[in-house]
């Protein structure tokens, strides 16, 4: 077997699997579950040849084409294409998938519609996956919108639920506006370089066939996409209501699959982006990395906690691509799968115990949970960016990215702020959820005595996630597989040594205040929630963000809705009911005519020929001989004429 | 009859100078009146003879007193009697139809006689659709009892009547094909042309010898299988024809007192009675003359052997339909139909394509 | 003197065939009707002997008097009770009725004396039985046929018609 | 002497005698008799052509045909006579008269 095949085994092992399931799954011994997590194995498995054909050289390319339709001169290409990028999403993908899925054989032991799950499941892993396999803007806006639908399906699976059934909605429609923007972006390219395939996209541009503001409307164009999908400020506030899913969906969607699709897009079309559209990417993404920093500070929800931290961590990433630092963006989406997915699960494996995902109904569980504990404890110090777990190394270079580019361009300070006060929060955020939920006295002893460790199908993915979020920023391969596509500026020799010193620095208060605050006791949350009453709620209330759409968005365009309707109801209606009217009073006067003369002279033809009926049917004696008479009578006239 | 007028006026002077239509009508009427008398002592005769044949069958006495020997006279003793009695209508009758009935079917019967060659040139009348005619003017005698039975105004002898005349009607049918097949085999209606066909000795069955020929006489019934076979049948279904026993139902004492007869008496009885003893002679004549060779059967002058002849084997089949009627018992109503409809008739149908096919063999 | 021995049969013929034909018409009594209607069929009879047509007064009086009208006289009797003499056959239309065929027979009257006939002198006919005979074998084979098909038909239709008696 | 004339006198009063019946007599049979009065008025009429006008047998031969008829008419006629007293317990035409109009 080639390698294309390998390739082609992974893609589509999971939509057998979910094919399978979807019609036979109720009827297989145990739902299908094996099913469904054995064809994830089975493609993890695939896609380990295709990454050693790309660590053997980094330089590898595979292309695998197709045409899908073709209009005389015009087709429409299939491609999938494996180079480092792509061999490392696919793996990972792969792998992390795997082990939610095995994770999730436990977590949703019971659920009625269990197999139904599974096939989801599968089909979300399939869809990341040809999302990441594409070489072309119109299959990857293809698999694009198939990731759509799936979250869409399992962030509403417990659809029972309104604020599931909502959440599912929520997602799915900003996704869209986000969509919208990232069509409206591939057409421009469509228009004006007549190719979908990136390769040639990218050849066009270094030719300049496309260059100027047009090419960056295009480049944000496509960046909203990747906004709406990896819940870049203001499209975020699906994410965090997401969390009504199921908590493996959730460890899905923020590790490898939804969220990560909106990173990777950036990184595979980054030649696409202009400076002046990297400046507007590097805003977005550091507000939306310091200001999801700063909610999640406030959330009790463990889930939501955790999902702000995915938004932040999100906006880093960003960053990272927009201030040239590609191979750090990309390498923190990498890590961050590994370390987000592992507390996620732990996250959910505290949920499985407890039965609630309030941090002030936790505390002391690590005695109780040690598994978990120490696991998430490895997620938390990768996640807050502390030396050598995984996330020090990704998010220390994204930093040196960032400042590098502030100090070539001193103009955007802000971002260096928003980078460095995000990595503080980090630190703050992650430890508080650590300390509220394992530290300290049980809150709620009734769930804490009730408390246990999961069982092992899902603390086993624990501890390989464990490994890895340890263990995945070692040996720098992640440098050696990935180069970027195009030629980046250098920043300042100095920015890396700055960035190392400020972020261990930022990590490091962080922790430490959270330590304060949360196991020593110096610093009352509450005091500091009062004293800042303001700022509290606003955070607490997430800036608000939902109201301002509610009443920026919704409510406008309800109105706008409720007019159209009234129009249509008053303007349309009117005139539809006029002309109904109309035709009824032309349709009664017809129908006078037609019942007094049309009908009446036809009545009257009919009743002539009854009455004369009556009149002939005198004749009609059934008395033969009366017959017989009359006949008599002609045959004497023949007689008389004859004769005489 | 035509040469006998001929004859007369040229051998009997005072002949002369009447019309021969005249002559000749005359001359039928003696004829008529000598057939008429035959007829009628024929008749006596055979009522002597069937009481005594019954009472011979039967084993118990007949009337021995009238007249002597075997009571001879006892028949003339009824007849004197019957003119003598009451003439008796009924209440309810329709008088007209009740006085004619008799008559007519007297008629009926009687008319036939004329086309009957008694002997050689001893005919009334020689039709040359004698055989024809016979048959057509005894369905006169249907109505005739028809009449009777309604002018009764009586159950009886209106389901007599009705009975007899459905039976007479159905049993013409194999009568008339059954002698159809003489009548294809002489190529003739005429009887004195059929009887003429039967002289000599058989064909087949004869002996040679010595210049005399001995054999069977050249008789129809002798002279195909099928006429053979078509006698036995005509004599079958003439017995039905005449309403005798089997066939008797129309006047079965036990059920319809007497049939179309029940209210009659004296002469118009006797006329009924006179009327079945004719009928019976007919058919029995009829028999004769198609199967049995008519006045064929001894040698001599023709005009007094033939008539003797031809009567005497009349008489045997008559006292065969007496000794038929003392021996087997009655049938009922619907086998008598069945009889006709299911087995004389499709026998004579086979009997009769038999004898094309015999024809043209 | 010749006396016409023809015509004083054809006038004994013509008295018997007209009254019982007047009988047929006007009897009040069914029953008188149809026996008078043996009168009426038996003077024809003897009209067709008067035309040397020997075998056709045969055949008249075998069929329509021992077959046609045993037949009415069945009709009759079946369709009245067997008690009641009295069948009365009431009239319609008598008026028109007696003007019409009193004009039918006038103007009747009036064609065949107005026709100048072309009469011939009679043949002689003897064996008229065989002359027919081969005329249905020969000329009318066709009619003879088809009218044997006919009666064949008739007697089936009647057996079905009157079989229907009690059923449905 | 007796010729053609005479009997088509005869002939025409029997035609006559039979359409009154026809036309006059309620009862089935009755009218039954008048159509066979008719018939053999017609009869008469053919033999008599066939003996004066004609010649040969072709006028008898008709009227074999027609005797043919009129018996298979009769027949069918007591069929009907039984089926229609079955049916209205007459047979007097003027009651049975469910085609009138």
């Amino acid at each position: 077997m080639d390698l294309a095949t390998y390739v082609l085994i992974a893609l589509f092992a999971p939509l057998a699997g979910a094919t399978v399931q979807i019609f036979l799954g109720r009827r297989l011994p145990r739902h299908g579950d094996w099913l469904c997590v054995g064809v994830l194995f089975v493609s993890f498995v695939a896609s380990i040849p295709t990454f050693n054909a790309v660590w053997a050289n980094p330089a590898f390319k595979l292309q695998i084409l197709s045409e899908w339709l073709t209009l005389g001169s015009f087709g429409i290409p299939l491609g999938l294409q494996v180079d480092g990028l792509t061999g490392i999403m696919l793996t990972v993908v792969s792998f992390i998938a795997a082990f939610i899925h095995l994770y999730s054989v436990g977590y949703m032991h019971g659920d009625p519609r269990y197999s139904r799950y599974f096939a989801y499941l599968n089909f979300f892993t399939f869809s990341m996956l040809g999302l990441v396999l594409a070489d072309n803007f119109f299959l990857i806006y293809v698999f694009w919108e198939l990731v759509g639908l799936s979250s869409y399906l399992l962030i509403g699976f417990w659809f029972e639920r309104p604020a599931a059934a909502n959440a599912g909605k929520k997602a799915f429609i900003v996704n869209r506006v986000g969509d919208v923007g990232f069509f409206v972006g591939i057409l421009l390219l469509w228009t004006q370089l007549g190719t979908f395939r990136f390769e040639e996209v990218f050849k066009g541009i270094a030719a300049g066939q496309m260059a100027g503001p047009l090419l960056t409307v295009t480049g944000l164009c496509v960046f909203l996409g990747a906004v709406g999908k990896s819940a870049q400020f203001p499209l975020h506030v699906w994410l965090p209501d997401a969390m009504e899913g199921p908590t493996p969906v959730s460890a899905l969607i923020h590790a490898a699959t939804m969220v990560a699709a909106g990173v990777y897009m950036v990184g595979r079309v980054y030649p696409v982006f202009t400076p002046d559209a990297f400046v507007v990417i590097a805003y977005v993404a550091g507000i939306t990395a310091f200001f999801a920093g700063t909610i999640a500070l406030t959330q009790f929800d463990i889930k939501r906690v955790i999902a702000y931290s995915t938004l932040s961590q999100l906006g880093y990433m960003m960053l990272g691509l927009a201030t040239g630092g590609y191979v750090a963006g990309l390498f923190h989406l990498v890590t961050h799968a590994f370390f987000k997915a592992l507390m996620f699960l732990a996250a959910g494996s505290v949920i499985h115990a407890l039965h609630t995902q309030d941090l002030r109904e936790m505390g002391g569980l690590r005695a109780k949970m040690p598994v978990t504990f120490w696991t998430m404890m490895a997620g938390s110090l990768a996640l807050a960016g502390v030396p050598p777990f995984s996330g020090f190394f990704s998010k220390d270079a994204i930093i040196g990215a960032t400042l590098g580019f502030v100090m070539a361009h001193p103009q955007h300070l802000l971002l260096a702020l928003f980078a460095v006060g995000g990595a503080l929060l980090t630190g703050l955020y992650a430890f508080r959820l650590m300390f509220l939920a394992f530290t300290g006295a049980p809150r709620d002893r009734e769930k804490h005595h009730h408390a246990h460790e999961s069982p092992p199908v899902m603390t086993v993915p624990l501890v390989v996630l464990a490994v890895f979020a340890v263990g995945a920023g070692w040996g720098g391969w992640f440098e050696r597989l990935v180069r970027p596509p195009v030629e980046l500026p250098h920043g300042p020799a100095g920015a890396h040594t700055l960035a190392l010193a400020l972020s261990l620095l930022a990590a490091g208060l962080g922790i430490l205040l959270a330590y304060w605050t949360y196991v020593v006791g110096k610093i009352s949350a509450g005091r500091v929630a009062d004293r800042y009453r303001p700022v509290y709620t606003l955070l607490f209330n997430k800036y608000y963000v939902d109201e301002l759409y509610a009443a920026g968005v919704v409510r406008p365009f309800l109105a706008l809705t409720r007019g159209c309707a009234a129009f249509d109801l008053g303007v349309i209606d009117g005139f539809v009911n006029w002309c109904g009217r109309f035709t009824r009073g032309v349709s009664r006067v017809q129908g006078w005519i037609d019942f007094r003369i049309v009908d009446g002279a036809v009545n009257l033809v009919g009743n002539a020929i009854r009455a004369w009926g009556a009149v002939l049917r005198l004749v009609q004696t059934g008395v033969v001989q009366n017959y017989i008479l009359v006949l008599l009578g002609g045959v004497l006239v023949i007689l008389l004429l004859k004769v005489l | 009859m035509r040469p006998l007028v001929e004859w007369l006026q040229a051998n009997v002077a005072a002949l002369k100078g009447v019309p021969p239509d005249v002559l000749y009508l005359l001359l039928l009427l003696v004829g008529a009146l000598i057939v008429i008398n035959f007829v009628a002592i024929s008749a006596m005769f055979f009522i002597w003879l069937e009481r005594k044949v019954s009472a011979h069958i039967q084993n118990r006495y007949g009337p021995m007193l009238v007249g002597g020997w075997h009571g001879w006279a006892q028949s003339i003793a009824d007849g004197i009697k019957l003119l003598q009695k009451e003439d008796i209508i009924p209440a309810g009758a329709d008088r007209t139809l009740f006085r004619m009935a008799p008559f007519i079917v007297f008629v009926g019967s009687f008319a036939a006689f004329a086309a009957l060659p008694f002997g050689a040139g001893l005919i009334v009348s020689d039709l040359n659709i004698g055989l024809f005619y016979i048959l057509a003017v005894t369905s006169l005698v249907v109505v005739g009892i028809l009449m009777a039975g309604w002018a009764s105004n009586n159950k009886w002898a209106l389901l007599g009547a009705m009975r007899a005349a459905a039976q007479i009607v159905s049993y013409e049918i194999p009568v008339g094909l059954t002698l159809l097949t003489v009548v294809i085999m002489a190529g003739s209606l005429s009887l004195v042309e059929i009887s003429r066909l039967q002289e000599g000795i058989h064909p087949l069955f004869r002996v040679a010898a010595g210049g005399y020929v001995i054999g069977l006489p050249n008789w129809f019934v002798l002279q195909s299988p099928f006429t053979f076979v078509a006698f036995f049948l005509y004599f079958t279904a003439s017995l039905a024809e005449v309403n005798r026993t089997p066939f008797d139902i129309p006047e079965a004492e036990s059920e319809l007192v007497a049939g179309y007869h029940t209210e009659y008496s004296g002469m118009r009885f006797s006329f009924f009675f006179l009327a079945e003893y004719a009928d019976m002679f007919l058919v029995s004549a009829v028999a004769v003359m198609l199967f049995l060779g008519g006045w064929q059967g001894f040698a001599g002058p023709q005009f007094l052997l033939g008539t003797a002849a031809f009567i005497l084997k009349a008489y045997l089949l008559v006292f065969v339909q007496m000794w038929v009627r003392w021996t087997l018992p009655r049938l009922r109503v619907d086998q008598l139909m069945d009889v006709c409809w299911k087995v004389l008739l499709p026998l004579a149908f086979v009997n009769l394509l038999g004898t094309g096919a015999w024809m043209l063999a | 003197m010749q006396i016409p021995a023809e015509a004083i049969v054809f006038y004994a013929l013509t008295a018997i065939t007209v009254l019982s034909g007047l009988v047929v018409v006007t009897s009040r009594k069914l029953v008188h009707s149809a026996f008078a209607l043996v009168f009426a069929f038996s003077g024809l009879a003897g009209y067709y002997v008067l035309l040397s047509a020997d075998f056709l007064a045969a055949a008249q009086v075998l069929i329509y008097v021992g077959g046609i009208l045993i037949l009415i006289l069945f009709a009759v009797m079946l369709t009245h009770r067997i008690e009641s003499l009295d069948i009365r056959s009431e009239t319609l239309q008598l008026l028109p009725a007696i003007a019409g065929c009193g004009a039918i027979v006038v103007l009747m009257l009036l064609a065949v004396y107005r026709t100048p006939w072309a009469v011939k002198e009679p043949q002689v006919l003897t064996q008229t039985a065989q002359s027919i005979g081969s005329l249905f074998m020969t000329d009318y084979l066709l009619p003879f046929e088809v009218a044997s098909v006919h009666l064949l038909i008739a007697l089936v239709g009647a057996v079905i018609i009157a079989g229907k008696r009690g059923g449905q | 002497m007796i010729g053609l004339h005479h009997y088509l006198v005869v002939s025409a009063v029997l035609f006559a005698l039979g359409m009154f019946a026809i036309i006059t007599r309620k009862n089935g049979v009755a009218i039954l008799m008048g159509i066979e009065l008719v018939l053999n008025a017609a009869n008469l009429n053919f033999v008599a052509f066939s003996r004066y006008v004609w010649g040969g047998l072709t006028g008898q031969v008709f009227a074999i045909f027609v005797i043919m008829l009129a018996a298979a008419e009769a027949a069918v006629m007591l069929a009907i006579v039984i089926a229609v007293y079955d049916r209205f317990q007459s047979i007097d035409v003027d009651r049975v008269d469910s085609l009138k109009g």
